[in-house]
C-alpha cells in the first residue's frame, strides 16, 4: 500500500490538481468550508464531488433555463429519474445517461455498463424498467477502429438489455466524422410504476441503518476520467485495469429484488439509490444531503473484492451493479434476509446520526470528518467566458443556391448515406419485444408499448442532430425537441416530457459554451411553446479527440402518452395506389 | 507446421462475473473442496513453419485475439508437426 | 388444467408465458420458483425463455441443477407435459430431457425477428390445432439457438418424427436439419426455439402462437400421442 | 492447494463458427502464414489437497463444466501450492 500524503504535503505537492480540482478550489475548501487542511481522503471525496459530471458546476445555471415544472411532474430534475403522471394512480419514469469516455476506452463493457446505470435509475425510483432506447454517433465507416467500436458498442448494449430481459425499443444511430475520436454513447430508460411505490434517494431518521447491497467492490473506473486519457501502454505492463465490466445477471437479481423491497416493504424502507458515477461517496452524501442528515460510515464492512483498498479506493470505485438503501432501525435482519433469497449480499455499513457531519472510519481511524453538504452544496459554481463561433457570425446571410441534379442519382446516394440507411444489422441485435408488450419496435418514428390492463400506450423517442445544432446551436436546439414531438404525435402520442443528454466539448473554450447556452435556450424554448417539462437528463462535456471537439450534440428522450391504444398507423407503405400528403410549411 | 496455444485471460484485478457465478453453482452441486474456477479461452494457432513465430503470434495477439482493456495473454507451442 | 412457469434467476419470459396463459387463454397457472421441489397439483409445466444465471458457463447448463429440476424430470417421465421455449429448451437439453444441444448462431450474434416455420408433426399436445405441414411465423430471439445432435441422433429424431418445427425460407442460427422445436421420443416433452408467447396477440401484430396454447389447454390428445 | 486446467474444446465434428470466424479474420488481416486457429475454454480449478483430485475433477467436469453431445476435455494439474 502507498503511505498517503500528509494534508500539508497535499498543500504543497498539489496532487489534486490531476485529480481536476483547481488551486481556488482547494483554498475555498481549506478556507471557507472546514477552516483547516483536508487529509487525501478528503481531498479525493471533493475532487471528485466537485467535478463537473457530480456537481453540475458549469452546466447548472444553464440547465435552469429548462421548465421543468408542469401538472404531470410528480418528480422533476434532482433524483435518479424523472416521475410524471400518466392517470390511474401509474406513473412513467425515465431518464437518459451518457457513457462516451469509457465507450471510446473499452467500447463493450463502456456501452453495456452505461445501459446497467441507467436500469438501476429508474428502478431504484420503485419502477419496473419497461424499454430502453439508445442514441449512438461514431465516425464514418472507414476504418476498422470505428467498425470494431461500432459493433462493440452495439454488441455491448444489447447484451445487458437482453439478458436483463428489457426490450431495446428505439434509438437512433448515425456517423460523421467529427465522432471518430469520440464516439456518443447515450442510453435512456423508461419504467411504469404505481405512484404509490414512488422513493426517493435520501438517508434520514437518526440511527437508521444505511445498507450496501450488491457486487463486491474492486478498484474500477477509479478517477474515469483521468484514466480514459491514460497512456495505455503502462496499462499493459502493469498488468492492471480499472475497466469496469458489467454483470447484467447480478442486476437482474438486484432490480428484482430491490422491486419487491420498495413494493411490498415500503415500512422497512426510508430511501434508495444506485451507486453510478463516483459510486460510494456520492451516493451516500447525496442521501444525507437532501435530508440534512449526518451520516457515518464503516469502510471495514463495505463488502471488498481486492485486499489492500485504501479509504479513497473504496469510496470512489465505480464497480458496478451496487445500490444503497436507508433502512429503519429493527428491520436490518428482514433486508438482509430478502437480499439474500436473491443470492445477493447485504450489509449494514453505517448509520445516519444527528447533526450534519459526514464521517468515515476505516482500522480504527477517522477517515474523513466534514459536513456533508460541502461535497454537494457548497460548491463553487464556475462562471464561464462565453463567445459566438466566427463561423456563425460570417454565416449570418443565408445562401440560397439552385442547382440542375439527377434526383434519382441523388435519391439512391442519399440511401446509401450509412445515417439514412436502414440499421436493422443492429437492431435485430436487440431484443426488442421481451415481455410482450411492443407493439411498435424499431425502426419506426418512434417506439410503442402497450400498458398491460389498460387501454393505453406509451411512445418514446431519441433524437438529436449534431450538424444542425453546430450550423445554428438555438435553432437546432428547438428542432430536437421539435423532431422527437413530432416523431411522437406520428406516433398517436401526446407528448409529456423530457430527458436529455447534452454532449459538448471543452466547457471552458468560450464558444463551445456559448454553443452549449444558445442550444440549451433554443431546447427551452421549443419545451415551452409545446408545454413539454424537462423532468431529467445528464450532461457530457469534454468530448474531444485531439482537441477537436464533437459537434454540440444534445439527445432528447421524449416519452408521450396514448389514451386509448388500438392498432396504429405505423410508418409503412400499406397499398399501391394509397395518396401521400405532405402537412406542414 | 507449428501449432501454438494462446491463453486469454482477465488481468488480475478485472471482475470476472462468468468466474464467480460458476464457482458459487459448483461450490452448491456439494463441491466445497474446490475454492474458486476461473475462466479462460484458448486459441490453437496452426503456423507454417516459414513463420516467424514469435512476432506473428504476438502481433495476432494483440490485433485480434486479445482485449488489453481487460485480458493479458501467455503462449506456448504444443508441438511441432512435420 | 393448470400451468406451471417455472421461474430461475435470470428468466425473463416468465411473464410473458404466464399472461399468455392466463390474460390470453383464460387458462390457470401459477410462478413456480427454481426452489420449490414439488410440482403437484400442476397438469403441465412450462420453462420459459430468459438468461437464467445470465447465461454463463453454457445457456441453461447451471439452471438444471436447480431443486426443482429432479420433480421436472419425474413430471416428464410420467408422460405429463413440460414445454420449454429459448432459454426453456436449452435447459430441457442440458438436463438431458431433450437431445442434443443449442450451439452459439453461425452469426456469433444475437438474433430478434420474425421467421417462417413449418409444423412437422401436428401429432403432439402441442401442435394439434395446427395442420400438419402448416407454415406459420414466429418471433426467435436468442444468441445461443444452432440444434446440434450427432447423426445417429438426427436420424433417430426424424424417423420418429420428433422434429416439430422447421426453419423454412431462411435458416437464421445454423441449425442441423433446419431443426426449431423437437420433443422427446414419447412426444410429451417440446422445447423450440422461438417464442409462441410473443404471438398471441393481435395488438402485437402476430397471433401464429396461440394455437400451441390452445393445443396443449384442450388437452386430450392422449390417444394421439401413445 | 493445487491448481488444475481443464480445457474443453468441441469434438472435431462440430462445427464451429466462432474458430471459421477467427481464421477467416486473421487470413484477411495479411497472415498466410496462420493456416487454422482452434478455439476452446479452460476452467483453472483451484482444489484442496485433501480432495481426491481425479474423482472431483472428473465429476465437476461431467456434471457441469462440460457438454458431452457437444464438447470434450482434457485436463493438466498446473500447480501444487503449499
Ligand atoms: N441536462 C439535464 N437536463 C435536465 N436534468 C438534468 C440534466 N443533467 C442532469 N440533470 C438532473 O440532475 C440530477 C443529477 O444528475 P446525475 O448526476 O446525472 O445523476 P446520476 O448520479 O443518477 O447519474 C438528475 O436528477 C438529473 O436528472
Amino acid at each position: 500500500m502507498v503511505t498517503e500524503m500528509t494534508p500539508e504535503e497535499i498543500k504543497i505537492k498539489k496532487p489534486y490538481l490531476n485529480w481536476g480540482l483547481s488551486e481556488k478550489e482547494y483554498n475555498y475548501i481549506c478556507q471557507k468550508l472546514l477552516k483547516r487542511l483536508p487529509n487525501y481522503t478528503e481531498t479525493g471525496l471533493f475532487a471528485v464531488m466537485w467535478s463537473e459530471h457530480c456537481s453540475y458546476k458549469m452546466s447548472k445555471a444553464l440547465l435552469r433555463k429548462f421548465p421543468s415544472q408542469g401538472v404531470r411532474v410528480l418528480q422533476g430534475p434532482g433524483e435518479g429519474a424523472g416521475i410524471l403522471d400518466i392517470g390511474d394512480n401509474q406513473a412513467v419514469v425515465f431518464k437518459a445517461e451518457s457513457h462516451n469516455h469509457p465507450s471510446a476506452v473499452e467500447p463493450y463493457q463502456g456501452a453495456a455498463t452505461g445501459v446497467g446505470g441507467i436500469i438501476r435509475d429508474i428502478f431504484s425510483m420503485g419502477a419496473r424498467p419497461i424499454a430502453l432506447l439508445d442514441s449512438l454517433h461514431f465516425g464514418e465507416i472507414n476504418r476498422p477502429r470505428i467498425k470494431y467500436l461500432i459493433n462493440e458498442v452495439v454488441a455491448g448494449i444489447g447484451d445487458y438489455g437482453n439478458c436483463m430481459g428489457i426490450p431495446t425499443v428505439g434509438g437512433e444511430i448515425t456517423f460523421d466524422s467529427c465522432y471518430a475520436g469520440n464516439p456518443l454513447v447515450n442510453a435512456m430508460c423508461v419504467g411504469l410504476m404505481d405512484q404509490n411505490d414512488m422513493q426517493k434517494g435520501r438517508a434520514q431518521g437518526i440511527g437508521n441503518a444505511v445498507i450496501y447491497v450488491g457486487a463486491k467492490t474492486g478498484r474500477d473506473g477509479i478517477h474515469g476520467a483521468t484514466f480514459a486519457s491514460a497512456d495505455f501502454a503502462d496499462e499493459r505492463e502493469t498488468q492492471r485495469s480499472a475497466v469496469q465490466v458489467g454483470d447484467p445477471f447480478m442486476e437482474k437479481l438486484l432490480m428484482e429484488a430491490c422491486l419487491e423491497l420498495t413494493h411490498q416493504h415500503q415500512d422497512w424502507l426510508v430511501g434508495i439509490q444506485d451507486m453510478g458515477a463516483a459510486g460510494l461517496v456520492s451516493s451516500s452524501c447525496e442521501m444525507a444531503s437532501k435530508a440534512q442528515s449526518g451520516m457515518e460510515l464503516q469502510l471495514d464492512l463495505v463488502p471488498q473484492r481486492e485486499p489492500n483498498m485504501s479509504a479513497y479506493e473504496i469510496m470512489l470505485s465505480e464497480s458496478q451493479e451496487r445500490m444503497l438503501l436507508c433502512v429503519k432501525t429493527g428491520f436490518e435482519e428482514e433486508v438482509k434476509q430478502l437480499f439474500k433469497d436473491y443470492g445477493l449480499e447485504a450489509v449494514v455499513i453505517g448509520r445516519v446520526t444527528s447533526g450534519h457531519q459526514y464521517i468515515l472510519w476505516q482500522h480504527g481511524q477517522k477517515v474523513t470528518d466534514i459536513p456533508v453538504s460541502s461535497l454537494t452544496e457548497d460548491v463553487l459554481e464556475e462562471q464561464v467566458p462565453e463567445k459566438q463561433p466566427q463561423r456563425i457570425q460570417t454565416a449570418q446571410e443565408p445562401i440560397t443556391w439552385l442547382a440542375q441534379f439527377d434526383v434519382e442519382h441523388v435519391f439512391y446516394q442519399m440511401l446509401q448515406q450509412p445515417t439514412i440507411a436502414s440499421k436493422k444489422m443492429f437492431t435485430q441485435t436487440y431484443d426488442s419485444q421481451v415481455r410482450t408488450n411492443t407493439v411498435v419496435g424499431p425502426g419506426s418514428d418512434a417506439a410503442v408499448l402497450r400498458i398491460r390492463r389498460t387501454k393505453k400506450g406509451l411512445a418514446m423517442t431519441t433524437d438529436g442532430n449534431g450538424r444542425l445544432v453546430y450550423l445554428d446551436p438555438e435553432v437546432g436546439g428547438k428542432l430536437a425537441v421539435l423532431e422527437a414531438a413530432a416523431n411522437l404525435v406520428a406516433s398517436g402520442a401526446e407528448p409529456l416530457g423530457i430527458t436529455d443528454c447534452l454532449n459538448y466539448g471543452d466547457p471552458h473554450d468560450p464558444e463551445i459554451y456559448w454553443e452549449l447556452h444558445h442550444s440549451i435556450k433554443g431546447m427551452a424554448a421549443a419545451c415551452r411553446a409545446l408545454k413539454i417539462p424537462v423532468i431529467s437528463g445528464n450532461v457530457s462535456l469534454y468530448n474531444e479527440n485531439n482537441h477537436q471537439a464533437i459537434y454540440p450534440t444534445p439527445m432528447v428522450g421524449m416519452v408521450g402518452l396514448i389514451q386509448n391504444l388500438q392498432p396504429r398507423a405505423t410508418i409503412a407503405l400499406k397499398n399501391a395506389g394509397d395518396q401521400v400528403y405532405l402537412i406542414g410549411t | 507446421m507449428k501449432i501454438v496455444r494462446i491463453y486469454v485471460t482477465y488481468k488480475p484485478s478485472v471482475f470476472d462475473p462468468q468466474g464467480e457465478t460458476i464457482t458459487s453453482a459448483v461450490q452448491s452441486l456439494g463441491y466445497p473442496q474446490i475454492k474458486k474456477i476461473g475462466v479462460g479461452k484458448f486459441f490453437d494457432v496452426q503456423l507454417d513453419d516459414s513463420a516467424d513465430l514469435e512476432q506473428t503470434i504476438s502481433e495476432v495477439a494483440e490485433k485480434l485475439l486479445v482485449n488489453f482493456n481487460l485480458e493479458t495473454y501467455r503462449y506456448q507451442v504444443l508441438e511441432e508437426q512435420k | 388444467m393448470k400451468v406451471a412457469v417455472v421461474v430461475f434467476p435470470g428468466s425473463n419470459c416468465d411473464i410473458d408465458l404466464y399472461e399468455a396463459l392466463t390474460s390470453v387463454c383464460q387458462a390457470q397457472a401459477e410462478y413456480v420458483s427454481y426452489q420449490q421441489d414439488n410440482l403437484s397439483g400442476f397438469d403441465a409445466v412450462m420453462l420459459p425463455g430468459g438468461f437464467s444465471y445470465g447465461d454463463y458457463l453454457r445457456c441453461g447448463a447451471i439452471a438444471c441443477f436447480s431443486k426443482i429440476m429432479p420433480a421436472i424430470k419425474a413430471f416428464a417421465e410420467a408422460g405429463k407435459p413440460v414445454f420449454g421455449t429459448c432459454n426453456g429448451f436449452q435447459i430441457l437439453t442440458e438436463a438431458g430431457l431433450l437431445p442434443g444441444a443449442l450451439k452459439r448462431n453461425d452469426s456469433l450474434k444475437f438474433v430478434c425477428k420474425t421467421v417462417g416455420l413449418k409444423v412437422e408433426n401436428n401429432q403432439t399436445i402441442f401442435t394439434q390445432l395446427y395442420q400438419q405441414a402448416e407454415q406459420i411465423k414466429l418471433p426467435i430471439a436468442h444468441a445461443d439457438g444452432s440444434y446440434y445432435a450427432d447423426q445417429a441422433t438426427l436420424a433417430e429424431l426424424e424417423a420418429n418424427h420428433q422434429v416439430v418445427f422447421r426453419y423454412v425460407g431462411e435458416n437464421p442460427n445454423g441449425s442441423l436439419h433446419e431443426i426449431a422445436g423437437i420433443t422427446n421420443r414419447r412426444g410429451n416433452v417440446l422445447g423450440m426455439m422461438p417464442h409462441p408467447e410473443r404471438a398471441v396477440e393481435a395488438l402485437l401484430g402476430n397471433t401464429d402462437g396461440l394455437r400451441l396454447f390452445k393445443s396443449l389447454l384442450t388437452g386430450n390428445l392422449k390417444e394421439a400421442i401413445n
